[in-house]
């Protein structure tokens, strides 16, 4: 049997849909802020979310908020990672996995593109090099 | 010590140790307390329904005629605290497990949040208790070190063990230990002081009884 | 990002994204902000590769087998990329001599710098005759390498506490690592074996900060080792309606209920198996249907048997013959001295008469 | 360590049993006891807490019959029994106590309080910690024949008094008779209207029956002064007389201890059963009326209460007989509170109503017989016991309330026919 099989009876409810534990919320308002930060200063920040106890349905409430924009990128680096422009832009719903497809952390992370996009100067230089030998093979 | 040791000593020699040395005491004192021995009666008996010993043993679980209205924090704590004390003690799940785990004797338990209220109430009724020893003159005047003492250590083992429960206060390691360590004081003071009665009661009752129903007097 | 661990790493085949990823994933579960994911990236990354000397004494070789083999040996070994493991009896190439060497050039050249990291317990009895390596004991041995470390890591619960070896009756004296070395900084990763992130995310904090990571008050990172198994576990729902498992083959075990009733030690063990889980996150004891052993207590062989629930005491009625046979002695002797007083008070009854009842 | 101390203690190691010891181990000091004893309800001093009243008692037990208590003794941690603690213990054990057996009822662990007191009595008075009114009654009955310095001639005189006002021959010393009649020096003295009354009875319902010139006295100041031996020396006195009589049975008349004397403590005294039976003259009557040997006529029409002995109810275990009889000759027979089992001591049994320093005690104790009586406002009291019915008319006269009380044996005796038989 599958963990989601198991009925888990959340005890913690806040008035509305259940399984809300009224904990995402504030998250919006911490959001907020982030970006506002990220334009006035362009210091970009993130939140952990798997440091915060959030339930599946705050998860999905939030996702469901802060809705899909135009980027979505796919990562192949030790497991699969995904990191989706929201309808915010500059809000970046970011979740690793391993190699195994398990989820090993999951972030929002406020920045003009994440960091772990951004390709390394010295990767590019690499690439350079990649493209140096292609032409001198032409 | 850290408190995974404690609780393993609390769980293993500590307990041990309780357990011996209150079945000592219990052994030990009911010999010391019956073997005196009573002379027989020789006075012709007269015949009643419902004077005997045995009928004594039962019938002073309810209160006589008008001592209810006379004192009924007695009455209504002693019933909630003794009733909640047994609910608490065998109807919880994890003491059923204990129990059938020493003697292969098990049966369903509560749910904890009944058990849970049991114990909140017999916490309760036992402070309740407290006060009325503290306020009534008589039981006041009565009370020696030993009568708050025996409330001490019986309260404490309902304390610790909703506290344990409810994760409050201390780690859960460390409630437990305590929990298991106070249930283990009140095992080792219990054959030597009042809460002796425990054993005591029903010898009591039963020789009250006996010694009336020859007279005839269902007491 | 630069530096000779990641040219190492790159020149491996491992891409700066998927070590940054990597630090990203590792700062979450050490719960540290978010931002330091990258700033430990950076760090290590440019780290020097400090000097480590792993020290094997009375040990089954289990923990480095969790370290070694773990699920990503790319990832968990890149930790080991970033450091000069240099004195590691089961992994290295050298031996005898050789072996000896490397440890003493490793002390000599890194005096006062280098980590040292232990595993297996401590044997005292027989003058530490129990357990030698090149003729000399474990005991001398950790005394004389411990000397100059920077900090000691014990890793795994025989190291942290003494473990299995220290087992009742502790045949061979063992003690742990810190009832020996008292002067240096010591962090304590138990576990029978211990979790191999614990480990890197301990390494990694110390080439990241240069410091250790803050410790509970039994020398664990409190990252890690901050909750317990219970107060994590998936099936604590169950515990707390009271849906227990009574068999491990029954309804509630197929079920999934709580496995509270055949032992389960998480209530009182501080691990962090419940939410990092093991190889590679596919699975831990409580799901895979076993109740937790809490191995990553101290004495946790000696804490009243596996699978007896923590409601239940080990072996309670262990005197209750005995001492029912004292009691009854002692009641029956005492019943004796009681029969004979009261018989010597009958005996010596003076017949009162009128003038004995005036005083 | 005074002698006659020692003599005590040594009397309590005698008479501490199993009860006791089981009675001492299950006390809670839940202060139970206490409400039911008219000496703390109504004076609301918790020294008169009846399990207090044992304290010496409990100690000498723990001190010498308990391992833990003589270790404790052995280290100071237990004081000794002194004289002086027993000197205040006197009021305790004797003025605030009648015995009644109320708290003995009522004690949840099931202690039998009354059976303890009865008990420490016989340390108290072999250390001769008796008050002085007890102990004259004693020396009394064991010198003179009765606590009211009673002799035959008095009875004789009775007798004649008795023969002469109803024309009824009184048999004196008549061998082979079916009942051998006790009387109290009480009734001797100020009820002489019960002899007449047994005789008009006896006569009706056909039966043998006689006096003894030995063993009239049916009153025993030794079990209520709490001494065996002497106890003994008194009641012997009746089973002699018994015997030689050759009578079925031995009536006890309405006196509460006295009865208890003889029909429960009797036989435990000489150590062997009773070659006869011993009944109170309200049992017999019971009997007479359930086999139609007793036939009244009329009924009183006054409002009646009936105020149960405790050693005749509580203690004795005659609870139904008194209320047919009533119902018999009574048309407005009312009950009052706590009637019959639980109802309330007079406050002069057991010997209290001969203390003379306790009568203020007394009397305030019989606030609660006052509060009964004004609960149901009886016209006339009747009774069964000639102590009760002095204590009640002296009770009900500091009080001022006008109540008459009368002896249920006379008052059933009034209404037999005059050519009864």
């Amino acid at each position: 049997m599958t963990l989601d099989a198991i009925p888990i009876h959340v005890v913690n409810q806040s008035p509305g849909e259940p399984g809300l534990t009224g904990n995402a919320p504030p998250l919006l308002r911490e959001l907020a802020e982030q970006v506002k930060r990220l334009l006035e200063s362009g210091e970009p920040s993130a939140i952990d979310l798997s440091a915060l106890p959030l339930t599946p349905v705050d998860l999905d409430w939030l996702r469901d908020k802060l809705g899909s924009g135009e980027i979505s990128v796919t990562l192949q680096a030790g497991g699969e990672s995904t990191l989706n422009e929201t309808a915010c832009p500059g809000v970046w719903w970011v979740t690793h996995r391993n190699e195994q497809g398990a989820v090993t952390a999951q972030f929002i992370e406020v920045a003009w593109v994440p960091e772990l996009v951004k390709a390394h100067p010295q990767d590019v230089a690499i690439g350079q090099e990649q493209l140096e030998l292609l032409i001198s093979d032409l | 010590m850290n408190e995974l040791q404690f609780l393993t000593w609390v769980r293993g020699p500590g307990l041990d140790l309780a357990v011996g040395i209150f079945l000592l005491g219990v052994v030990w004192r009911l010999f010391e307390i019956y073997s005196l021995g009573r002379k027989k009666d020789l006075s012709a008996p007269r015949h009643a329904a419902g004077a005997s010993g045995l009928h004594t043993v039962f019938r002073r679980s309810v209160p006589p005629p008008g001592m209810l209205k006379r004192s009924p924090v007695s009455y209504i704590g002693g019933y909630i605290f003794h009733i909640g004390l047994a609910i608490v003690v065998l109807l919880f799940a994890p003491h059923i497990l204990l129990i059938a785990h020493l003697t292969g004797l098990s049966w369903p338990g509560l749910p904890s949040q009944f058990i849970d209220l049991a114990a909140v109430v017999t916490m309760a009724a036992m402070v309740v208790m407290l006060v009325d020893r503290i306020n009534k003159p008589v039981k006041r005047f009565l009370s020696t070190f030993e009568d708050w003492f025996t409330w001490a250590v019986t309260f404490l083992p309902v304390l610790t063990g909703w506290v344990a429960v409810q994760h409050l206060l201390l780690p859960y390691t460390t409630m437990l230990a305590l929990h298991i360590l106070s249930v283990e004081i009140l095992l080792v003071v219990l054959p030597f002081t009042k809460l002796f009665h425990a054993f005591t009661l029903f010898g009591s009752r039963w020789y009250n009884g006996k010694v009336n129903a020859h007279k005839g007097v269902p007491v | 990002m630069q530096g000779p661990l990641i040219d190492t790493l790159v020149r491996q085949g491992v891409s700066r994204r998927t070590f940054l990823k990597y630090c990203m994933t590792l700062a979450s579960m050490m719960a540290l902000p978010p931002a330091a994911g990258l700033a430990m990236a950076e760090a290590m990354a440019a780290a020097r590769r400090p000097s480590v000397i792993w020290l094997p004494f009375q040990e089954c070789t289990g923990c480095t087998e969790s370290i070694t083999r773990s699920h990503s040996p790319t990832l968990e070994g890149m930790i080991f990329d970033m450091i000069s493991l240099d004195y590691q009896e089961t992994l290295m190439a050298a031996a005898g001599f050789q072996a000896e060497e490397a440890l003493h050039n490793a002390m000599r050249d890194n005096a006062g710098k280098y980590l040292v990291i232990v595993d297996g317990s401590i044997p005292l009895g027989q003058d530490g005759a129990y357990s030698c390596i090149g003729g000399q004991s474990n005991l001398e041995m950790l005394k004389e390498v411990g000397k100059g470390a920077a900090a000691i890591i014990a890793v795994g619960t025989c190291a942290s506490y003494g473990g299995i070896p220290k087992a009742n009756p502790n045949p061979t004296g063992a003690v742990s690592v810190s009832d020996i070395i008292k002067d240096k900084p010591i962090v304590n990763i138990p576990g029978c074996p211990p979790i191999p992130v614990v480990m890197t995310g301990v390494l990694a904090h110390y080439l990241t900060f240069g410091s250790l990571p803050e410790l509970d008050a039994k020398g664990r990172p409190r990252a890690f080792f901050g909750e317990t198994i219970h107060d994590r576990c998936y099936r604590r729902p169950f515990y707390d309606q009271g849906k227990f498992a009574k068999t491990f083959d029954d309804e509630g075990a197929r079920r999934g209920w709580c496995l509270f009733e055949l032992g389960c030690k998480g209530p009182v063990t501080h691990n962090a198996c419940a939410t990092v889980k093991w190889n590679g996150g596919t699975s831990w004891p409580v799901e895979s249907g076993h109740g937790c052993l809490g191995c990553s207590e101290p004495d946790f062989w000696d804490a009243g048997g596996f699978y007896k629930p923590l409601s239940v005491p080990a072996d309670p009625l262990k005197f209750a013959a005995a001492a029912s046979v004292v009691g009854a002695a002692a009641g029956v002797a005492v019943s004796f001295a009681n029969r004979a007083r009261k018989g010597a008070a009958k005996s010596a009854h003076e017949t009162t008469t009128l003038a004995d009842l005036e005083k | 360590m005074t002698a006659t101390l020692e003599k005590g203690i040594r009397v309590l190691k005698e008479v501490i049993d199993a009860p006791i010891a089981s009675y001492f181990n299950s006390c809670v000091h839940c202060g139970l006891c206490a409400e039911a004893c008219l000496f703390y309800t109504e004076t609301g001093d918790p020294k008169y807490t009846p399990i207090h009243k044992l304290e010496p008692l409990r100690r000498v037990y723990e001190q010498e019959y308990t391992l833990l208590g003589r270790l404790k003794k052995m280290v100071g941690l237990s004081r000794a029994v002194t004289d002086d603690e027993l000197d205040e213990w006197q009021e305790l054990v004797y003025n605030s106590c009648t015995l009644c057996g109320r708290c003995s009822a009522v004690c949840p662990v099931g202690n039998d309080i009354v059976y303890m007191v009865r008990k420490f009595r016989e340390g108290m008075s072999a250390s001769g910690h008796a008050p002085a009114g007890i102990k004259g009654a004693v020396n009394r009955t064991v010198t003179i024949g009765s606590p009211m310095g009673v002799k035959l001639p008095a009875v004789q005189a009775q007798m004649k008094h008795v023969e002469e006002d109803y024309g009824i021959p009184i048999p004196l010393d008549a061998e082979g008779a079916e009942y051998m009649v006790m009387l109290s020096s009480m009734e001797i003295i100020n009820f002489p209207e019960y002899l007449a009354a047994v005789a008009k009875i006896m006569r009706q319902a056909g039966k043998t029956w006689t006096l003894c010139s030995t063993a009239f006295e049916a009153t025993n100041a030794g079990i209520q002064i709490g001494n065996s031996d002497l106890a003994k020396v008194i009641v012997s006195r009746i089973v002699e007389g018994a015997e030689k009589l050759k009578v079925k049975t031995v009536i006890s008349p309405e006196c509460g201890h006295a009865y208890t004397a003889l029909r429960w403590e009797g036989a435990n005294l000489i150590g062997r059963p009773f070659t006869f039976n011993v009944k109170h003259i309200i049992e017999v009557l019971g009997e007479f009326q359930a086999q139609g040997l007793l036939k009244t006529e009329g009924f009183e029409t006054d409002k009646l209460t009936f105020h149960d002995p405790c050693q005749l109810v509580r203690r004795g275990g005659v609870i139904q007989q008194p209320r047919k009889l009533m119902n018999m000759v009574a048309k407005n027979f009312v009950e009052m509170p706590d009637a019959g089992y639980m109802n309330w001591c007079c406050g002069g049994g057991g010997g209290a109503s001969a203390i003379e320093e306790g009568e203020e005690l007394r009397l305030e104790a019989f606030k609660k017989k006052k509060f009964q009586f004004d609960t149901v406002k009886p016209d006339r009291v009747v009774t069964a016991c000639a102590n009760c019915r002095i204590v009640l008319e002296e009770g009900l006269e500091h009080y001022q309330m006008d109540i008459p009380v009368v002896g249920l044996t006379e008052m059933i005796a009034e209404h037999i026919p005059d050519k009864g038989a």
